[in-house]
């Protein structure tokens, strides 16, 4: 078991960590009892990912895959980012990563897909409440 | 590559120059089978003999008590299922085996297939230092106790065992007693004399020593079965033509040992004490095993907020080659690279997350000072980059 | 000691100075263990890779179907036990193995082993010249056979089987089939896409390459139940830190017999050859084995009314190391060292007489018709003064 | 397993090989169906040993023993040389001959009793034969 030089690249000199202190949105996935943890923030102007910051706590391919992700992501169409698929990230980080260690693909884009959620939602909340407001003034 | 330290004398050492140049004086023709007749056999035969006898003299065991294997994993295999196998033959009833919570894998799956296989196993568990409690191997001991094993030192933590009283107990109680040395001999004393074990593994690779060689010290008198089979070899209880030049390795190897184990050990100590005196002065570090009851050479380091690997491949990327603090319980098998520690840390009562973000830096005896100081820097380095990455670690990264 | 020619080429061949140069390349700092996370493991785990494709080149394998262990004894055992005990888990009734009467002790102790433990063994005969016949093979085969093995040159009288056609027997009738390839690989063509074995065992140092280090080739799909425990090296098949240096010194000799080996055949053919003419001009003197199909190295002469063993420590006072033409049933075990032939020429129905009369001359790549010619006159003049000292060559010496 | 160096020497130099034509007395020992076989023949002048030779078909250990004998006891007073054990013979071997080999020291000195024994045999028929022909004659 070995990684590739993108991957240690990823993982000495990570890009975009960090937490937004106002996101737009924000999601984690990971079991944080024990297991891997990743958390994503985002920032959204006009449907574009203005800035994406994340962290994690985790093996090498958790913390690389994470970065790569971020870096991939950032300056694209939101519908576009939310697009981007395990295969896209495996790409970004020079190829398939050690077996038995697929996971930190999932465990980074199901963060990413949280934050868009939580995107959404605070977005059809904001849509709601603007309607409803709407409604009622 | 960029030029590494190597800090990871626990998984292997460097082999020692003099021990290459005996070993590539043993590599240049003629070659001979030690079971060859002609007078080129009975000089490879010597070889063999004469390294036997530094290797016993390391141990304080006689020629005749040593046995060349492939390595530490087929000494701890051949003697935990020959004793068990020889146990049973002369008795059905002695199927249940004493094994610590802590053993290396050799020692610990040998032990689970013989359970899978009908044996029952008392697994000894260990202190919060990782120490095994000699009254209870004895109060493990029954009349079908077909043989106990304890290692002498653990091989990721560091802790050492009270081997010496382990090994009465059994005695006392006439258990055969199994001792996995692979981490011990070449750090610490190491002799057979003192120590009553029924069988001690061993391996060139772990003391500066060649790899591919193992040695089995089998106390005379001790019955074990053959759990390999062909020419003969070794007693019949290692067949396969001999490795002439790399058991002439080991040969030289335990006879340096025996006359720089000390000074060794002095140095070892000294870096290792330098290196948990550096990495402890960082808040959240912490030193596993025992404090006082190690090996020289082992620094475990138990780094909150971080995960292990990413540690080991940051310090790899300043220039420094360390190991993970708990062994992969299916370590080389790529298959199985499930993120499970393994049972040494969790005997020691250590939930997974610590588990999983200790390093093990082991020193040798060619390091330097100032290769700690650098080590220090690029670590601490390190696990401030990974703390900040951490979410765990929020509000102090 | 006076120098020496070597003609015992079957019980282990000189390293080959290539094979020696790669060796002592990975000697130098710094060593790692494979399974070590870091740079330096990373590096020493591309070392084993790359000798594994070497390995399978050689042998028209997979990479991935090559596993390295600590010699020809462990691959044998690894293989015939491994299949056993995988027949037996997937079926509990197939306990039935068919095994010649010609194999290696390796072979045959471990399914004498498997014997004992309740598995039936019906062993095949061979004829005059040694060989198996795939008809008595074929008939052997039951519904309950859990594997056959049948080697591909026997290391005594040199003769090489029909593996070929053995090996679709087996695949016909869907039964794993071991060939023991020790002394076949480097020798002969030797192309698992040929030769449909389950598993084919080998060792270097058979072929110019190291000592200590063996392979085991397992067919994609064979299932091969583990026969040792630990740290799950090898696919979990071979626990244990690889021995790294040796490993890649197998792959080097691999790369240089893939592209000499033809080479070295006609050679050793040549001056095979010319020593058999030369020992059969000699009154009382016969080829046993076949005289066509067999190993390009290997004369095995009766040799009429002298006892081998004499007749090896002559010409060894000569200055030539031959061997004995009929392997102790228990050589290397010295507490055992009764007189007894071993099966081979038994099954070839030779008397214990005869048995007792053959010595084994296996020449190799560097050796020279000079050498030979040497060995020739040396050779008859130990045969005549042999026969001189004995009162079974009455009249004649 | 493997020789000393004067267990070689007498292999390949092996002292008073061969057979007396007339010998007075002649003895063998060993397994002519298929182990190994030693003969001695010996010839005596006035109770000494005068001249051994001995053959021997067998491994190294039986050839170096039986020219060991030869040489040990050529020329002894005939009960001093029938009294030579396999200690005395082991001492001339340079030492004990390697595990399993021992029978090599038992089957030289059966085979050079054998020779006495037929000596004696001889010589009491002898003496029978010229007490008869005096008591006869
Ligand atoms: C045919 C055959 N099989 C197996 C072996 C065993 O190999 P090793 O002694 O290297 O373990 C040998 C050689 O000794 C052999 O000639
Ligand atoms: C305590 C202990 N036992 C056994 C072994 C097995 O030794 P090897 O891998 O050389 O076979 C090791 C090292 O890997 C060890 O540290």
């Amino acid at each position: 078991m070995s990684y590739r030089p993108q991957v240690i690249d990823h993982l000495v000199r990570p890009r975009n960590v960090g937490e937004l202190a106002e996101p737009d949105g924000s999601g984690e996935s990971g079991d944080a009892a024990c297991g891997d943890i990743a958390r994503f923030s985002v920032g959204v102007r006009e449907n574009v990912l203005a800035e994406v910051r994340y962290k994690v706590y985790g093996c090498a391919a958790c913390i690389a895959a994470g970065s790569a992700l971020a870096e991939l992501v950032e300056g694209e169409g939101l519908l576009e980012a939310a697009r981007r698929s395990r295969a896209d990230l495996e790409d970004a980080l020079g190829g398939p990563l050690p077996e038995g260690k697929e996971h930190a693909l999932t465990l980074v884009v199901d963060a990413l897909h949280k934050a868009f959620e939580d995107y959404w939602d605070r977005l059809a909340g904001e849509v709601l409440v603007e309607g409803y407001r709407g409604a009622d003034g | 590559m960029e030029s590494r330290v190597y800090l990871d004398h626990a998984a292997t050492t460097p082999l020692d120059g003099r021990v290459r140049d005996a070993l590539v004086s043993h590599l240049g023709e003629p070659r001979a089978n030690p079971s060859s007749l002609h007078g080129l056999g009975t000089a490879a035969r010597e070889v063999v003999e004469e390294a036997r006898e530094a290797v016993a003299r390391l141990t304080g065991a006689s020629p005749r008590e040593i046995l060349f294997t492939g390595g530490g994993t087929e000494s701890d295999a051949l003697a935990v299922l020959g004793l068990a196998r020889a146990a049973v033959a002369a008795d059905p009833a002695r199927r249940h085996l004493v094994v610590s919570a802590v053993e290396h894998s050799a020692v610990r799956k040998a032990a689970e297939h013989l359970e899978s296989t009908g044996y029952r196993v008392t697994w000894l568990g260990v202190d919060g230092h990782g120490l095994v409690d000699p009254r209870e191997l004895s109060q493990a001991l029954r009349p079908e106790t077909a043989l106990a094993a304890v290692m002498w030192a653990n091989n990721e933590v560091g802790t050492v065992q009270p081997v010496e009283e382990l090994a009465r107990v059994c005695r006392e109680q006439e258990v055969p007693f199994h001792c996995d040395a692979v981490q011990a001999v070449g750090h610490l004393p190491v002799d057979v004399t003192e120590v009553p074990v029924s069988t001690l593994a061993f391996t060139g690779h772990k003391f500066y020593g060649p790899s591919g060689v193992g040695a089995l010290y089998v106390r005379d008198g001790v019955e074990l079965a053959p759990v390999s089979f062909g020419g003969g070899q070794e007693r019949g209880l290692r067949s396969g033509t001999e490795d002439v030049a790399g058991i002439a390795a080991l040969g030289a190897a335990a006879r340096l040992a025996a006359g720089e184990r000390e000074e060794w050990a002095r140095r070892e100590r000294e870096l290792r004490d330098r290196l948990v005196r550096g990495a402890t002065a960082i808040p959240g570090v912490e030193l596993n095993g025992h404090p006082a009851e190690r090996l020289p050479n082992n620094a475990h380091l138990a780094v909150e907020g971080v995960e292990a690997e990413s540690l080991v491949l940051f310090c790899d990327a300043s220039g420094y080659a360390i190991g993970k603090g708990s062994a992969c319980a299916s370590a080389g098998e790529p298959a199985g690279g499930e993120h499970k520690a393994s049972p040494v840390l969790a005997a020691m009562g250590q939930d997974e997350r610590r588990a999983f973000s200790a390093v093990r830096v082991t020193v040798g005896k060619d390091n330097t000072p100032e290769e700690i100081d650098g080590f220090l820097e690029a670590f601490s380095g390190a696990v401030a980059q990974l703390r900040e990455l951490s979410p765990l670690y929020a509000g102090r990264g």
